[in-house]
């Protein structure tokens, strides 16, 4: 357990996200959410990788040959990416429905209710 | 009610995903690693790279950086096509 | 527009934020980086010359089209390198140790880095950086547009 | 030469059409047009010519960037470390309704777009969904099909909301859009379980290694839980009728497609990934619980709504359950050797029969609706009557699709829904009943919006349809009706090598790994 804290850590941020997606009405706070989600998520693959006693797998002027797992890295690159641009889309609908009904409270606005 | 429900959903939600976390190899040692292995070893041999993660990205799963770069192109074309202008 | 000590420190920092994003791109197969890091680095130079100086000030100066244009490029130079490929396989590394362009073998184990090795991997991060700083530069300008827009009604 | 490269081809393609066409729109609309139904239309024939190679020489393996397209595993290593494209029965079935609606959806577009602005962006979408259908339905690894997943929800989020003006098109949106990056990220969470145990994410690889301990059953449900989001099952449903409501009609078709390439990971989750090891009788009673459920609530809610839309999509949930309830019977039986050969493997097939017809009858209807919308600018049944005496093409096209969905028979609809009857029968009476209950609601649901929108005398002024809509709803009927009349032809063509594949997991494992 007490080992495992790292990944713990990433997965209570994920809880705290899923939380403010549930209970939350504001849309953006509903982004913020979501991105706190996407961060949990990142952090827990690039945690995944991780050797003790290794460093970064560059072989540039490396100080040993002791590396961590590279693939994650990647992939959280690649993840990281399509978070931005989720993120941009969804904030882009956001501010066209903040422009249509004057306001950002999702309880206010018919479908997004519930 | 409706919000106990969902009290209750993120309740069992976020028990799956601690008990993942706890249940998961060691912090620090990873439980297998015959893939990155072979890309440490041979990374630099193949592509003549010295980052590996650079090799990964574009070379070993270049398809995924396509997929990516996709998404990035995708998500302009539909933020500038929810932002144009719209005949009078 | 923000005011006069943030644009004069935009002023000074632009050109240094835009020659470290290039660099990052150009020696992303030698040091951390690459081109998504790199063109990220260059649109935060964008975000900071919008932040500082207003939407309505730099949209003559940055153009969206060119930006758009830029980035199609980008994408078609992106997968036209790995359509290349397909002699042997799509996405085939076919310069990398070839001796011509980009092609120098590199020293197996640690090494200080040669800049003209690994093959085609330099193409496709200059491909991606471009694209990635014109699709994030747009990205924030269409924002900043968008945000704009319904204002003047 | 190019017969070795078609999977990459056929996802290329379309992609490089895409970072093209706003290049091409720059120069003539017309062109574009052109250029873009030429894309999809040499797509189509791509994907059948690799449908016959699929056919005739079983499973195609193509390494992206390796030395050769063959497989061809590092030497020492019983792995492989390339993103690898695998292509069986039931990814080119898929493959096929995907490029089938694309391009129908496209002709359809030329005249039902021809008065909006940003039909470049429209068309580049439209390219960059197909491809990401295709990359869902080809990808044989775990993360590269994470990255398809999303690169269709962004595209088709963005098209979702399409019409700025309206305010409901952006809700629909926002609520699809967050819908889908959640069920996204459950997915790229439990492909992370999956990598930090077993170090591989090739779907074949993780097959062969997969343990089935706690953490797995966690990745398990995550996966079911975030592909079925993205389908439209039950208890995920709410995005379904806006999304589907609000989209340009073309688009609604693809979305069914779309939603039914995600279904496909489901199937792909469950049967191959964790074919080998899953306990699959209580899997499969799960599958068939969400089915029933999708397919009731959905009827019943259908039987309420007031805009044609809407309604139509309603019913596009109670459908999905239909196909999740064939082949949640296959998989429950898939470790009893007798009851999948008597009646698991027919269930399957009806099933997956179910997928194509409801593509094909679903996308006409969504595209009758467009027509009506078009003509009529009315979304509201009550608003409407009295069509039949103008629009005769589209009142005839809509009464195919209707006896198709309900399941009357020259319709392909009756075809697969007896499959799945006679099969679920002998499974389990109380199923199969309540599957024709459902499909009786449907057939009152039908008749309640041929009633009030077409019959009647005419109350409100309408224009002629244009032609290219025509002759892609014509398209479409012709493909419903012939698959009605040989039904026998089409399950043994295609529908049975897609159950054979998704059944026989070891030879997609082995298609990878050798015979090991």
């Amino acid at each position: 357990m007490i080992g495992n804290l790292p990944f713990v850590a990433c997965v209570v941020l994920i809880i705290l996200g899923l939380y403010t997606l549930i209970f939350k009405r504001n849309l953006i706070k509903i982004v913020i959410g979501l991105n706190l989600v996407q961060c949990g998520v990142n952090l827990f693959l690039i945690t995944l990788g991780y050797k003790s006693d290794s460093v970064a797998p560059i072989y540039t002027m490396a100080g040993k040959e002791e590396m961590v797992l590279p693939t994650p890295q990647a992939l959280t690159l690649t993840s990281i990416v399509i978070g931005l641009a989720t993120t941009a889309l969804i904030l882009s609908f956001a501010i066209l429905i903040y422009k249509h009904y004057k306001t950002a409270d999702a309880s206010k606005i018919r479908r997004l209710r519930g | 009610m409706k919000k106990y429900v969902a009290l209750a959903a993120l309740l069992v939600v976020s028990g799956f995903f601690l008990l993942s976390a706890i249940e998961m190899h060691s912090f620090g040692s990873p439980a297998e690693e015959d893939m990155d292995r072979y890309f440490i070893e041979n990374a630099q041999e193949e592509t003549s790279t010295n980052n590996v993660v650079t090799s990964i990205v574009f070379d070993y799963r270049g398809f995924d950086t396509l997929g990516e770069a996709t998404v990035l192109f995708t998500a302009v074309v539909g933020v500038s096509l929810l932002f144009r202008r719209l005949r009078k | 527009m923000m005011s006069k000590i943030v644009r004069t420190i935009t002023n000074i920092l632009y050109s240094s934020i835009l020659i470290f994003g290039f660099y990052i791109i150009m020696h992303g197969h030698l040091t951390p980086g690459g081109g998504f890091q790199g063109g990220a680095v260059v649109a935060s130079g964008i975000a900071l010359v919008l932040i500082a100086y207003g939407y309505d000030t730099i949209k003559d100066w940055i153009k969206k089209s060119n930006l758009s244009i830029l980035e199609s490029i980008g994408g078609l130079a992106f997968i036209g390198v790995a359509f290349l490929g397909i002699g042997t396989t799509f996405f085939y590394n076919f310069l990398a140790n070839s001796g011509t362009l980009f092609g120098n073998p590199t020293v197996i184990g640690i090494n200080p880095g040669d800049l003209n090795t690994a093959g085609v991997l330099p193409l496709m991060s200059w491909a991606v950086g471009l694209k990635v700083l014109a699709g994030l530069g747009s990205i924030v300008l269409l924002m900043a547009y968008g945000i704009k827009k319904g204002d003047e009604k | 030469m190019i017969n070795e490269h078609l999977p990459a081809l056929i996802i290329g393609i379309p992609l490089l059409a895409a970072f093209a066409t706003p290049l091409i729109s720059k120069i003539n609309d017309k062109l574009r047009n052109i250029f873009v139904i030429g894309v999809l239309g040499a797509t189509l024939c791509l994907v059948v010519s690799l449908a016959f190679n699929v056919f005739d020489n079983g499973i195609f393996v193509y390494v992206m960037g390796a030395k050769s397209t063959g497989l061809s595993l590092p030497s020492g290593y019983r792995m492989p470390i390339r993103i690898i494209l695998e292509v069986d029965g039931m990814s080119i079935f898929m493959a096929i309704i995907s490029s089938v609606v694309a391009f129908f959806g496209a002709i359809y577009s030329w005249a039902f777009m021809h008065k909006e602005t940003g039909k470049d962006k429209y068309y580049t979408l439209l390219l960059i969904l197909t491809a990401g259908m295709f990359g869902m339905e080809f990808t044989g690894d775990m993360f590269n099909f994470f990255v398809f997943l999303e690169i269709t929800s962004i595209a088709a989020c963005s098209l979702v909301g399409f019409k700025i003006r309206r305010g409901e098109s952006s809700e629909a949106a926002f609520k699809t859009m967050v819908l889908y990056t959640l069920g996204a990220l459950f997915v790229l969470f439990a492909v992370g379980i999956l990598y930090g145990q077993y170090d591989a994410l090739n779907i074949a690889t993780l097959a062969s290694r997969i343990q089935y301990t706690a953490m797995d059953k966690v990745a398990l449900g995550l996966l079911v839980a975030g592909l079925a989001m993205k389908a439209g099952a039950v208890p995920m449903h709410m995005w379904v009728p806006d999304a589907y409501a609000e989209a340009p009609a073309p688009i609604t078709m693809i979305l069914v497609a779309n939603s039914q390439a995600s279904l496909y990971g489901i199937f792909r989750v469950c049967f191959t990934l964790y074919g080998l090891t899953i306990s699959t009788h209580t899997v499969g009673w799960i599958i068939i619980i969400l089915g029933i459920l999708s397919m009731f609530i959905g009827v019943t809610m259908a039987l309420i709504q007031k805009k044609i839309k809407r309604l139509m999509a309603y019913h596009a949930i109670s459908q999905t359950g239909y196909m999740l309830l064939g082949v949640g019977v296959g998989l429950a039986v898939l470790s009893d050797a007798n009851a999948l050969n008597s009646y698991g493997l027919k269930a399957m097939e009806g099933g997956i029969f179910h997928i194509i017809n409801h593509a094909m009858y679903k996308g006409l209807l969504f595209l009758t609706a467009g027509a009506v919308i078009y003509t009529t600018g009315k979304r509201n049944l009550n608003e409407l009557g009295g069509l039949a005496h103008k629009m005769k093409f589209t009142t005839i096209f809509f009464i195919i699709g209707a006896a198709a969905i309900a399941g009357l028979p020259p319709f392909n609809g009756f075809a697969s829904k007896l499959i799945i009857y006679e099969s679920v029968y002998k499974f389990n009476p109380m199923l199969s009943i309540i599957a024709m209950l459902v499909s009786i609601l449907t057939l009152a649901s039908f008749v309640k919006v041929f009633q009030s929108a077409f019959l009647g005398p005419e109350i409100i002024k309408i224009k002629k349809e244009p032609k290219t809509m025509i002759f892609a709803m014509l398209c479409l009927s012709v493909i419903i009706i012939a698959f009605g009349l040989f039904p026998d032809i089409v399950v043994d063509k295609i529908v049975a090598p897609a159950a054979n594949a998704l059944v026989n997991s070891m030879q997609y494992i082995a298609a990878i790994l050798g015979g090991a």
